[in-house]
Protein backbone atom coordinates (compact mmCIF):
# COMPACT_ATOMS: atom_id res chain seq x y z
CA UNK A 1 0.00 0.00 0.00
CA UNK A 2 1.61 3.25 -1.36
CA UNK A 3 1.24 5.48 1.83
CA UNK A 4 1.09 9.40 1.59
CA UNK A 5 2.67 11.64 4.16
CA UNK A 6 1.91 15.30 4.84
CA UNK A 7 4.27 16.69 7.72
CA UNK A 8 3.17 20.46 8.58
CA UNK A 9 5.04 22.53 10.98
CA UNK A 10 3.58 25.85 11.60
CA UNK A 11 2.39 27.92 14.49
CA UNK A 12 -0.93 28.73 13.52
CA UNK A 13 -4.12 26.34 14.39
CA UNK A 14 -5.05 23.31 12.40
CA UNK A 15 -8.45 21.86 11.01
CA UNK A 16 -8.44 18.36 12.13
CA UNK A 17 -11.81 18.10 10.46
CA UNK A 18 -10.05 19.24 6.21
CA UNK A 19 -7.20 17.23 7.20
CA UNK A 20 -9.26 13.50 8.36
CA UNK A 21 -11.31 14.64 4.99
CA UNK A 22 -8.15 15.01 3.07
CA UNK A 23 -7.19 11.07 4.05
CA UNK A 24 -10.78 10.02 3.05
CA UNK A 25 -12.62 11.80 0.92
CA UNK A 26 -13.62 10.34 -2.45
CA UNK A 27 -11.45 6.96 -1.50
CA UNK A 28 -13.31 3.88 -0.92
CA UNK A 29 -10.73 1.85 0.38
CA UNK A 30 -9.87 2.98 3.80
CA UNK A 31 -11.75 1.26 6.64
CA UNK A 32 -10.38 2.94 9.23
CA UNK A 33 -8.95 6.74 10.61
CA UNK A 34 -7.43 7.62 14.08
CA UNK A 35 -6.87 10.97 14.95
CA UNK A 36 -5.04 11.99 18.08
CA UNK A 37 -5.20 15.62 19.08
CA UNK A 38 -3.01 17.05 21.78
CA UNK A 39 -4.17 19.95 23.52
CA UNK A 40 -2.51 22.42 26.10
CA UNK A 41 -4.00 22.01 29.38
CA UNK A 42 -4.31 24.38 32.24
CA UNK A 43 -2.92 22.17 34.94
CA UNK A 44 -5.86 22.91 37.35
CA UNK A 45 -5.82 26.61 36.62
CA UNK A 46 -1.43 26.95 37.24
CA UNK A 47 -0.84 27.38 33.80
CA UNK A 48 -1.24 30.39 31.60
CA UNK A 49 0.57 29.24 28.14
CA UNK A 50 3.36 27.33 26.56
CA UNK A 51 5.56 28.71 24.34
CA UNK A 52 6.75 25.47 22.13
CA UNK A 53 10.36 26.10 20.75
CA UNK A 54 11.43 24.21 17.83
CA UNK A 55 14.12 23.33 15.88
CA UNK A 56 13.24 24.61 11.83
CA UNK A 57 14.72 22.03 9.30
CA UNK A 58 15.36 19.50 11.74
CA UNK A 59 12.09 19.14 13.31
CA UNK A 60 10.64 18.20 9.42
CA UNK A 61 13.26 16.32 8.63
CA UNK A 62 12.54 14.25 12.15
CA UNK A 63 9.34 14.01 12.15
CA UNK A 64 9.52 12.70 8.51
CA UNK A 65 11.79 9.78 9.16
CA UNK A 66 9.01 9.31 12.04
CA UNK A 67 6.19 9.20 9.80
CA UNK A 68 8.51 6.94 6.69
CA UNK A 69 9.18 4.72 9.83
CA UNK A 70 5.07 4.21 10.80
CA UNK A 71 4.71 3.67 6.60
CA UNK A 72 7.06 1.08 6.83
CA UNK A 73 5.47 -0.95 9.79
CA UNK A 74 1.86 -0.65 9.50
CA UNK A 75 -0.02 -0.91 5.87
CA UNK A 76 -1.37 2.83 5.42
CA UNK A 77 -3.09 5.23 2.98
CA UNK A 78 -2.14 8.23 4.29
CA UNK A 79 -0.32 9.64 7.68
CA UNK A 80 -0.66 13.46 8.93
CA UNK A 81 1.62 15.07 11.62
CA UNK A 82 0.83 18.66 12.32
CA UNK A 83 3.09 20.28 14.81
CA UNK A 84 2.55 23.50 16.24
CA UNK A 85 5.10 26.36 17.89
CA UNK A 86 5.20 29.73 19.22
CA UNK A 87 2.79 30.38 22.14
CA UNK A 88 -0.39 28.53 22.90
CA UNK A 89 -3.12 29.05 25.68
CA UNK A 90 -5.20 26.06 27.55
CA UNK A 91 -7.49 24.43 25.29
CA UNK A 92 -5.82 25.08 22.37
CA UNK A 93 -4.19 22.22 19.92
CA UNK A 94 -0.79 21.50 19.82
CA UNK A 95 -0.62 18.03 17.29
CA UNK A 96 -2.23 16.18 15.23
CA UNK A 97 -1.72 13.33 13.90
CA UNK A 98 -4.25 11.27 11.63
CA UNK A 99 -3.61 7.94 10.40
CA UNK A 100 -6.08 6.30 7.84
CA UNK A 101 -5.50 2.45 6.54
CA UNK A 102 -7.63 -0.22 5.81
CA UNK A 103 -7.33 -2.41 8.94
CA UNK A 104 -7.92 -0.69 12.40
CA UNK A 105 -5.42 -1.91 14.26
CA UNK A 106 -2.66 -0.61 12.18
CA UNK A 107 -4.64 3.04 12.63
CA UNK A 108 -4.14 2.86 16.37
CA UNK A 109 -1.00 1.61 16.61
CA UNK A 110 0.37 3.67 13.71
CA UNK A 111 -0.93 7.30 15.30
CA UNK A 112 0.54 6.22 18.82
CA UNK A 113 3.54 4.75 17.67
CA UNK A 114 3.75 8.68 15.78
CA UNK A 115 2.77 10.20 19.23
CA UNK A 116 5.80 8.48 21.25
CA UNK A 117 7.54 9.03 19.01
CA UNK A 118 7.03 12.97 18.35
CA UNK A 119 7.15 13.21 22.09
CA UNK A 120 10.54 11.72 22.77
CA UNK A 121 12.51 12.35 19.29
CA UNK A 122 10.80 15.65 17.78
CA UNK A 123 12.91 18.50 18.50
CA UNK A 124 10.48 21.06 20.25
CA UNK A 125 10.72 21.98 23.97
CA UNK A 126 8.10 23.19 26.31
CA UNK A 127 8.65 26.29 28.35
CA UNK A 128 5.75 27.10 30.65
CA UNK A 129 4.01 30.29 31.70
CA UNK A 130 2.97 30.51 34.98
CA UNK A 131 -0.20 32.22 36.22
CA UNK A 132 0.83 35.62 37.94
CA UNK A 133 4.51 35.00 36.96
CA UNK A 134 5.71 35.08 33.31
CA UNK A 135 9.02 33.61 34.38
CA UNK A 136 8.25 29.64 33.74
CA UNK A 137 10.60 26.53 33.43
CA UNK A 138 11.30 24.85 31.26
CA UNK A 139 9.15 21.07 30.92
CA UNK A 140 11.23 18.49 32.08
CA UNK A 141 11.24 14.84 30.04
CA UNK A 142 9.38 12.69 31.39
CA UNK A 143 10.55 8.80 31.92
CA UNK A 144 7.21 7.30 31.40
CA UNK A 145 7.38 8.75 27.61
CA UNK A 146 10.90 7.13 27.05
CA UNK A 147 9.46 3.82 28.46
CA UNK A 148 6.43 4.30 25.56
CA UNK A 149 8.55 4.62 23.11
CA UNK A 150 10.36 2.06 23.88
CA UNK A 151 7.75 -0.28 23.34
CA UNK A 152 7.60 0.11 19.59
CA UNK A 153 11.66 -0.76 19.53
CA UNK A 154 12.00 -4.07 17.61
CA UNK A 155 14.11 -7.04 19.51
CA UNK B 1 37.34 23.00 11.46
CA UNK B 2 34.67 25.21 10.61
CA UNK B 3 31.23 24.74 12.25
CA UNK B 4 27.74 26.01 12.70
CA UNK B 5 26.21 25.93 16.67
CA UNK B 6 22.61 25.97 17.13
CA UNK B 7 21.46 26.11 20.57
CA UNK B 8 18.23 25.25 21.65
CA UNK B 9 15.84 25.95 25.17
CA UNK B 10 17.92 26.09 28.09
CA UNK B 11 21.04 25.37 26.55
CA UNK B 12 20.61 28.68 23.87
CA UNK B 13 19.86 30.48 27.36
CA UNK B 14 22.56 29.66 29.53
CA UNK B 15 24.72 30.50 26.49
CA UNK B 16 22.71 33.51 26.17
CA UNK B 17 23.14 32.56 22.20
CA UNK B 18 20.98 30.64 19.57
CA UNK B 19 24.01 29.91 17.76
CA UNK B 20 27.74 30.90 16.40
CA UNK B 21 30.04 29.71 14.28
CA UNK B 22 33.32 28.37 15.30
CA UNK B 23 36.44 27.21 14.20
CA UNK B 24 37.50 23.88 16.62
CA UNK B 25 40.68 23.12 17.23
CA UNK B 26 41.89 19.56 15.27
CA UNK B 27 42.04 17.77 18.57
CA UNK B 28 37.95 18.11 18.87
CA UNK B 29 36.83 15.18 16.81
CA UNK B 30 33.59 13.77 18.66
CA UNK B 31 30.61 15.17 19.56
CA UNK B 32 31.54 14.69 23.31
CA UNK B 33 35.02 16.35 22.25
CA UNK B 34 33.04 19.63 20.92
CA UNK B 35 30.73 19.20 24.48
CA UNK B 36 33.95 19.55 26.54
CA UNK B 37 35.65 22.28 24.70
CA UNK B 38 32.68 24.43 24.75
CA UNK B 39 31.96 23.85 28.35
CA UNK B 40 35.63 25.73 28.92
CA UNK B 41 34.51 28.87 27.22
CA UNK B 42 33.15 30.89 30.23
CA UNK B 43 30.50 30.78 32.39
CA UNK B 44 27.14 30.46 30.36
CA UNK B 45 29.02 27.38 28.49
CA UNK B 46 29.59 25.47 31.44
CA UNK B 47 26.16 26.08 33.38
CA UNK B 48 24.95 24.85 29.84
CA UNK B 49 26.65 21.73 29.22
CA UNK B 50 27.38 20.77 33.48
CA UNK B 51 25.22 17.61 33.09
CA UNK B 52 27.01 16.39 29.66
CA UNK B 53 25.18 13.22 29.65
CA UNK B 54 21.53 15.00 29.73
CA UNK B 55 22.74 17.03 26.37
CA UNK B 56 21.38 15.45 23.20
CA UNK B 57 22.96 16.43 19.79
CA UNK B 58 22.18 16.62 16.15
CA UNK B 59 24.71 17.00 13.10
CA UNK B 60 22.91 17.93 10.10
CA UNK B 61 19.15 17.45 11.11
CA UNK B 62 20.32 14.19 12.57
CA UNK B 63 20.05 13.00 16.38
CA UNK B 64 23.84 11.38 17.25
CA UNK B 65 25.19 9.69 20.61
CA UNK B 66 28.33 12.01 22.28
CA UNK B 67 30.54 9.16 20.48
CA UNK B 68 29.88 10.68 16.95
CA UNK B 69 32.27 11.77 14.60
CA UNK B 70 32.44 15.11 13.94
CA UNK B 71 34.27 14.87 10.64
CA UNK B 72 32.21 15.77 7.27
CA UNK B 73 29.53 17.85 9.69
CA UNK B 74 28.44 21.36 8.70
CA UNK B 75 25.62 21.81 11.49
CA UNK B 76 26.07 20.72 15.09
CA UNK B 77 23.07 21.41 17.33
CA UNK B 78 22.68 20.80 21.07
CA UNK B 79 20.18 20.86 23.30
CA UNK B 80 18.00 19.30 26.44
CA UNK B 81 15.46 16.13 26.10
CA UNK B 82 13.17 16.83 23.35
CA UNK B 83 9.46 17.62 25.28
CA UNK B 84 7.15 18.03 21.77
CA UNK B 85 4.14 16.54 20.86
CA UNK C 1 -12.10 11.77 37.00
CA UNK C 2 -16.03 12.04 35.69
CA UNK C 3 -16.41 10.43 32.59
CA UNK C 4 -19.67 11.97 29.97
CA UNK C 5 -20.88 8.84 28.20
CA UNK C 6 -22.32 9.69 25.07
CA UNK C 7 -23.93 6.84 22.94
CA UNK C 8 -25.99 7.23 19.44
CA UNK C 9 -27.43 4.51 17.27
CA UNK C 10 -28.53 6.04 14.07
CA UNK C 11 -29.13 5.32 10.32
CA UNK C 12 -28.04 9.20 9.75
CA UNK C 13 -24.26 10.23 9.12
CA UNK C 14 -22.38 12.12 12.26
CA UNK C 15 -19.86 14.68 12.29
CA UNK C 16 -16.89 13.85 14.03
CA UNK C 17 -15.96 17.12 14.20
CA UNK C 18 -18.77 18.05 16.15
CA UNK C 19 -18.57 15.14 18.47
CA UNK C 20 -15.01 15.88 19.24
CA UNK C 21 -15.87 19.60 20.22
CA UNK C 22 -18.28 18.51 22.38
CA UNK C 23 -14.93 16.38 24.42
CA UNK C 24 -12.90 19.40 24.02
CA UNK C 25 -14.36 22.55 23.57
CA UNK C 26 -14.77 25.03 26.33
CA UNK C 27 -12.51 22.96 28.82
CA UNK C 28 -8.77 23.54 29.36
CA UNK C 29 -8.42 20.02 31.29
CA UNK C 30 -8.43 17.68 28.64
CA UNK C 31 -4.67 16.92 26.95
CA UNK C 32 -5.76 14.38 24.55
CA UNK C 33 -8.37 13.39 22.24
CA UNK C 34 -7.98 9.84 19.97
CA UNK C 35 -11.25 9.45 17.69
CA UNK C 36 -11.60 6.51 15.39
CA UNK C 37 -13.77 6.57 12.26
CA UNK C 38 -15.07 3.16 10.64
CA UNK C 39 -15.89 3.09 7.03
CA UNK C 40 -17.38 0.92 4.39
CA UNK C 41 -15.14 -0.18 2.02
CA UNK C 42 -15.84 -1.09 -1.36
CA UNK C 43 -13.35 -4.30 -1.39
CA UNK C 44 -11.70 -3.97 -4.41
CA UNK C 45 -14.73 -2.92 -6.24
CA UNK C 46 -16.67 -5.80 -5.59
CA UNK C 47 -18.92 -4.53 -2.96
CA UNK C 48 -22.00 -1.95 -3.91
CA UNK C 49 -23.11 -1.42 0.01
CA UNK C 50 -23.58 -2.85 3.30
CA UNK C 51 -27.10 -2.90 5.16
CA UNK C 52 -26.69 -2.99 9.10
CA UNK C 53 -29.18 -4.65 11.12
CA UNK C 54 -29.20 -4.23 14.71
CA UNK C 55 -31.02 -5.47 18.17
CA UNK C 56 -32.94 -1.78 19.06
CA UNK C 57 -33.15 -1.28 22.51
CA UNK C 58 -30.14 -4.12 23.40
CA UNK C 59 -27.50 -1.76 21.27
CA UNK C 60 -27.90 0.93 23.04
CA UNK C 61 -27.59 -0.90 26.27
CA UNK C 62 -24.79 -3.35 25.58
CA UNK C 63 -22.39 -0.06 23.85
CA UNK C 64 -23.39 1.28 27.17
CA UNK C 65 -21.76 -1.22 29.32
CA UNK C 66 -18.58 -1.40 27.02
CA UNK C 67 -18.41 2.27 27.52
CA UNK C 68 -19.12 2.31 31.30
CA UNK C 69 -16.39 -0.48 31.69
CA UNK C 70 -13.57 1.34 29.42
CA UNK C 71 -14.46 4.75 31.67
CA UNK C 72 -13.74 2.39 35.28
CA UNK C 73 -10.46 1.20 33.35
CA UNK C 74 -9.44 4.75 32.08
CA UNK C 75 -9.23 7.83 33.14
CA UNK C 76 -11.48 9.84 30.89
CA UNK C 77 -13.17 12.86 31.01
CA UNK C 78 -15.74 11.99 28.21
CA UNK C 79 -16.39 9.11 25.45
CA UNK C 80 -19.22 9.16 22.66
CA UNK C 81 -19.80 6.01 20.43
CA UNK C 82 -22.01 5.98 17.58
CA UNK C 83 -23.15 3.57 15.40
CA UNK C 84 -24.96 3.64 12.69
CA UNK C 85 -27.85 0.97 10.76
CA UNK C 86 -29.25 0.56 7.27
CA UNK C 87 -27.59 0.71 4.10
CA UNK C 88 -24.06 1.93 4.17
CA UNK C 89 -22.56 2.62 0.48
CA UNK C 90 -18.48 2.17 0.58
CA UNK C 91 -16.80 5.43 1.80
CA UNK C 92 -19.55 6.45 4.19
CA UNK C 93 -18.64 6.40 7.86
CA UNK C 94 -20.35 3.29 9.88
CA UNK C 95 -18.82 3.77 13.48
CA UNK C 96 -17.39 6.54 15.57
CA UNK C 97 -15.59 6.50 19.20
CA UNK C 98 -13.93 9.68 20.51
CA UNK C 99 -11.85 9.32 24.17
CA UNK C 100 -10.78 12.34 25.47
CA UNK C 101 -8.52 12.24 28.66
CA UNK C 102 -5.88 14.16 30.34
CA UNK C 103 -3.35 11.38 29.31
CA UNK C 104 -2.59 9.96 25.75
CA UNK C 105 -2.59 6.69 26.75
CA UNK C 106 -5.74 6.79 28.24
CA UNK C 107 -7.23 7.88 25.41
CA UNK C 108 -5.82 5.49 22.74
CA UNK C 109 -6.37 2.28 25.03
CA UNK C 110 -10.31 3.17 25.72
CA UNK C 111 -10.92 4.02 21.85
CA UNK C 112 -8.83 0.52 21.01
CA UNK C 113 -10.95 -1.50 23.46
CA UNK C 114 -14.46 0.00 22.34
CA UNK C 115 -13.87 -0.49 18.99
CA UNK C 116 -12.86 -4.45 19.48
CA UNK C 117 -15.60 -4.67 21.93
CA UNK C 118 -18.12 -3.19 19.28
CA UNK C 119 -17.20 -5.16 16.76
CA UNK C 120 -17.77 -8.73 18.85
CA UNK C 121 -20.40 -7.64 21.48
CA UNK C 122 -22.21 -5.02 20.00
CA UNK C 123 -25.66 -6.64 18.39
CA UNK C 124 -25.26 -5.32 14.85
CA UNK C 125 -24.72 -7.49 11.53
CA UNK C 126 -23.48 -6.41 8.45
CA UNK C 127 -25.41 -8.00 5.19
CA UNK C 128 -23.57 -7.74 2.11
CA UNK C 129 -25.04 -5.72 -1.50
CA UNK C 130 -22.63 -7.04 -4.16
CA UNK C 131 -22.02 -5.20 -7.38
CA UNK C 132 -24.34 -6.56 -9.94
CA UNK C 133 -25.93 -9.35 -7.63
CA UNK C 134 -28.37 -7.72 -5.05
CA UNK C 135 -28.27 -10.96 -2.81
CA UNK C 136 -25.46 -10.63 -1.21
CA UNK C 137 -24.45 -12.87 2.02
CA UNK C 138 -24.08 -11.91 5.74
CA UNK C 139 -20.46 -10.66 6.77
CA UNK C 140 -18.43 -13.29 8.95
CA UNK C 141 -17.28 -12.74 12.27
CA UNK C 142 -13.69 -13.32 12.16
CA UNK C 143 -11.51 -14.66 14.47
CA UNK C 144 -9.33 -11.75 14.74
CA UNK C 145 -11.50 -10.10 15.93
CA UNK C 146 -12.28 -12.18 18.91
CA UNK C 147 -8.48 -12.25 19.29
CA UNK C 148 -8.35 -8.68 19.50
CA UNK C 149 -11.06 -7.93 22.27
CA UNK C 150 -9.37 -10.88 24.25
CA UNK C 151 -6.79 -8.98 24.26
CA UNK C 152 -8.37 -6.75 27.06
CA UNK C 153 -9.49 -9.17 29.39
CA UNK C 154 -8.05 -9.66 32.64
CA UNK C 155 -6.27 -12.14 34.53
CA UNK D 1 -43.69 -20.23 30.03
CA UNK D 2 -44.69 -17.16 27.83
CA UNK D 3 -41.85 -15.76 26.12
CA UNK D 4 -40.90 -12.67 23.45
CA UNK D 5 -38.35 -14.36 21.28
CA UNK D 6 -36.44 -12.01 18.49
CA UNK D 7 -34.22 -12.96 15.93
CA UNK D 8 -31.37 -11.46 14.13
CA UNK D 9 -29.97 -11.61 10.57
CA UNK D 10 -29.56 -15.02 9.39
CA UNK D 11 -30.96 -16.67 12.18
CA UNK D 12 -34.44 -13.89 11.32
CA UNK D 13 -33.86 -14.97 7.78
CA UNK D 14 -34.09 -19.01 7.96
CA UNK D 15 -37.07 -18.69 10.62
CA UNK D 16 -38.82 -16.67 8.53
CA UNK D 17 -39.73 -13.99 11.14
CA UNK D 18 -38.54 -11.75 13.19
CA UNK D 19 -39.88 -12.45 16.49
CA UNK D 20 -42.54 -14.04 18.24
CA UNK D 21 -44.69 -14.66 21.48
CA UNK D 22 -44.81 -18.00 22.86
CA UNK D 23 -45.63 -20.68 25.73
CA UNK D 24 -42.74 -23.40 26.00
CA UNK D 25 -42.87 -26.08 28.11
CA UNK D 26 -42.11 -26.36 31.78
CA UNK D 27 -39.36 -28.83 31.18
CA UNK D 28 -37.72 -26.16 28.81
CA UNK D 29 -35.58 -24.42 31.48
CA UNK D 30 -32.43 -23.17 29.87
CA UNK D 31 -31.39 -20.63 26.62
CA UNK D 32 -29.70 -24.39 25.03
CA UNK D 33 -32.99 -26.27 25.67
CA UNK D 34 -35.31 -23.43 24.14
CA UNK D 35 -32.78 -23.67 20.84
CA UNK D 36 -33.24 -27.89 20.87
CA UNK D 37 -36.98 -27.41 21.31
CA UNK D 38 -37.34 -24.68 18.50
CA UNK D 39 -34.87 -26.56 16.35
CA UNK D 40 -37.83 -29.41 15.83
CA UNK D 41 -40.58 -26.84 14.88
CA UNK D 42 -40.22 -26.77 11.36
CA UNK D 43 -37.75 -26.66 8.86
CA UNK D 44 -37.10 -23.17 8.97
CA UNK D 45 -36.05 -23.34 12.78
CA UNK D 46 -34.11 -26.10 12.39
CA UNK D 47 -31.50 -24.34 9.72
CA UNK D 48 -31.28 -21.46 11.92
CA UNK D 49 -30.35 -24.03 14.89
CA UNK D 50 -28.54 -26.88 12.58
CA UNK D 51 -25.15 -25.59 13.98
CA UNK D 52 -26.10 -24.12 17.94
CA UNK D 53 -22.48 -24.06 19.30
CA UNK D 54 -22.57 -20.94 17.09
CA UNK D 55 -25.75 -19.35 17.62
CA UNK D 56 -25.58 -16.30 20.52
CA UNK D 57 -28.61 -15.78 22.86
CA UNK D 58 -29.67 -12.77 25.05
CA UNK D 59 -32.25 -12.30 27.61
CA UNK D 60 -33.59 -9.20 28.08
CA UNK D 61 -30.96 -7.09 26.26
CA UNK D 62 -27.63 -9.02 28.25
CA UNK D 63 -25.58 -11.67 26.28
CA UNK D 64 -26.18 -15.25 28.12
CA UNK D 65 -24.87 -18.19 27.75
CA UNK D 66 -26.56 -21.42 26.32
CA UNK D 67 -26.69 -22.80 30.45
CA UNK D 68 -27.99 -19.34 31.40
CA UNK D 69 -31.59 -20.70 32.85
CA UNK D 70 -35.31 -19.14 31.34
CA UNK D 71 -36.73 -18.04 35.08
CA UNK D 72 -37.83 -14.80 35.36
CA UNK D 73 -36.94 -14.01 31.41
CA UNK D 74 -39.24 -11.89 29.24
CA UNK D 75 -37.28 -11.12 25.94
CA UNK D 76 -35.22 -14.15 24.76
CA UNK D 77 -33.19 -13.55 21.41
CA UNK D 78 -31.01 -15.36 18.98
CA UNK D 79 -28.74 -14.28 16.59
CA UNK D 80 -25.18 -15.09 14.51
CA UNK D 81 -21.86 -13.84 16.00
CA UNK D 82 -21.83 -10.01 15.94
CA UNK D 83 -20.45 -8.05 12.91
CA UNK D 84 -20.94 -4.47 14.09
CA UNK D 85 -17.80 -1.39 14.35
Amino acid sequence: MSCTIRIRIQPQPFDAEEESKQLTEGRSDVGALVTFTGYCRDEGGTLAALTLEHYPGMAEAEIGRIAEEAAARWPLSGLTAIHRHGRIVPGEPIVLVAAASSHRQAAFEAASFMMDYLKTRAPFWKKEERVGDRDGDWVRAKATDDAAAGRWQKP
Amino acid sequence: MSLELRYFAWVRERIGSPGESLDVPGEVTTVGDLISWLANKDEGYAAAFAEPDIIRAAIDHEHVEHDAALAGAKEVAFFPPMTGG
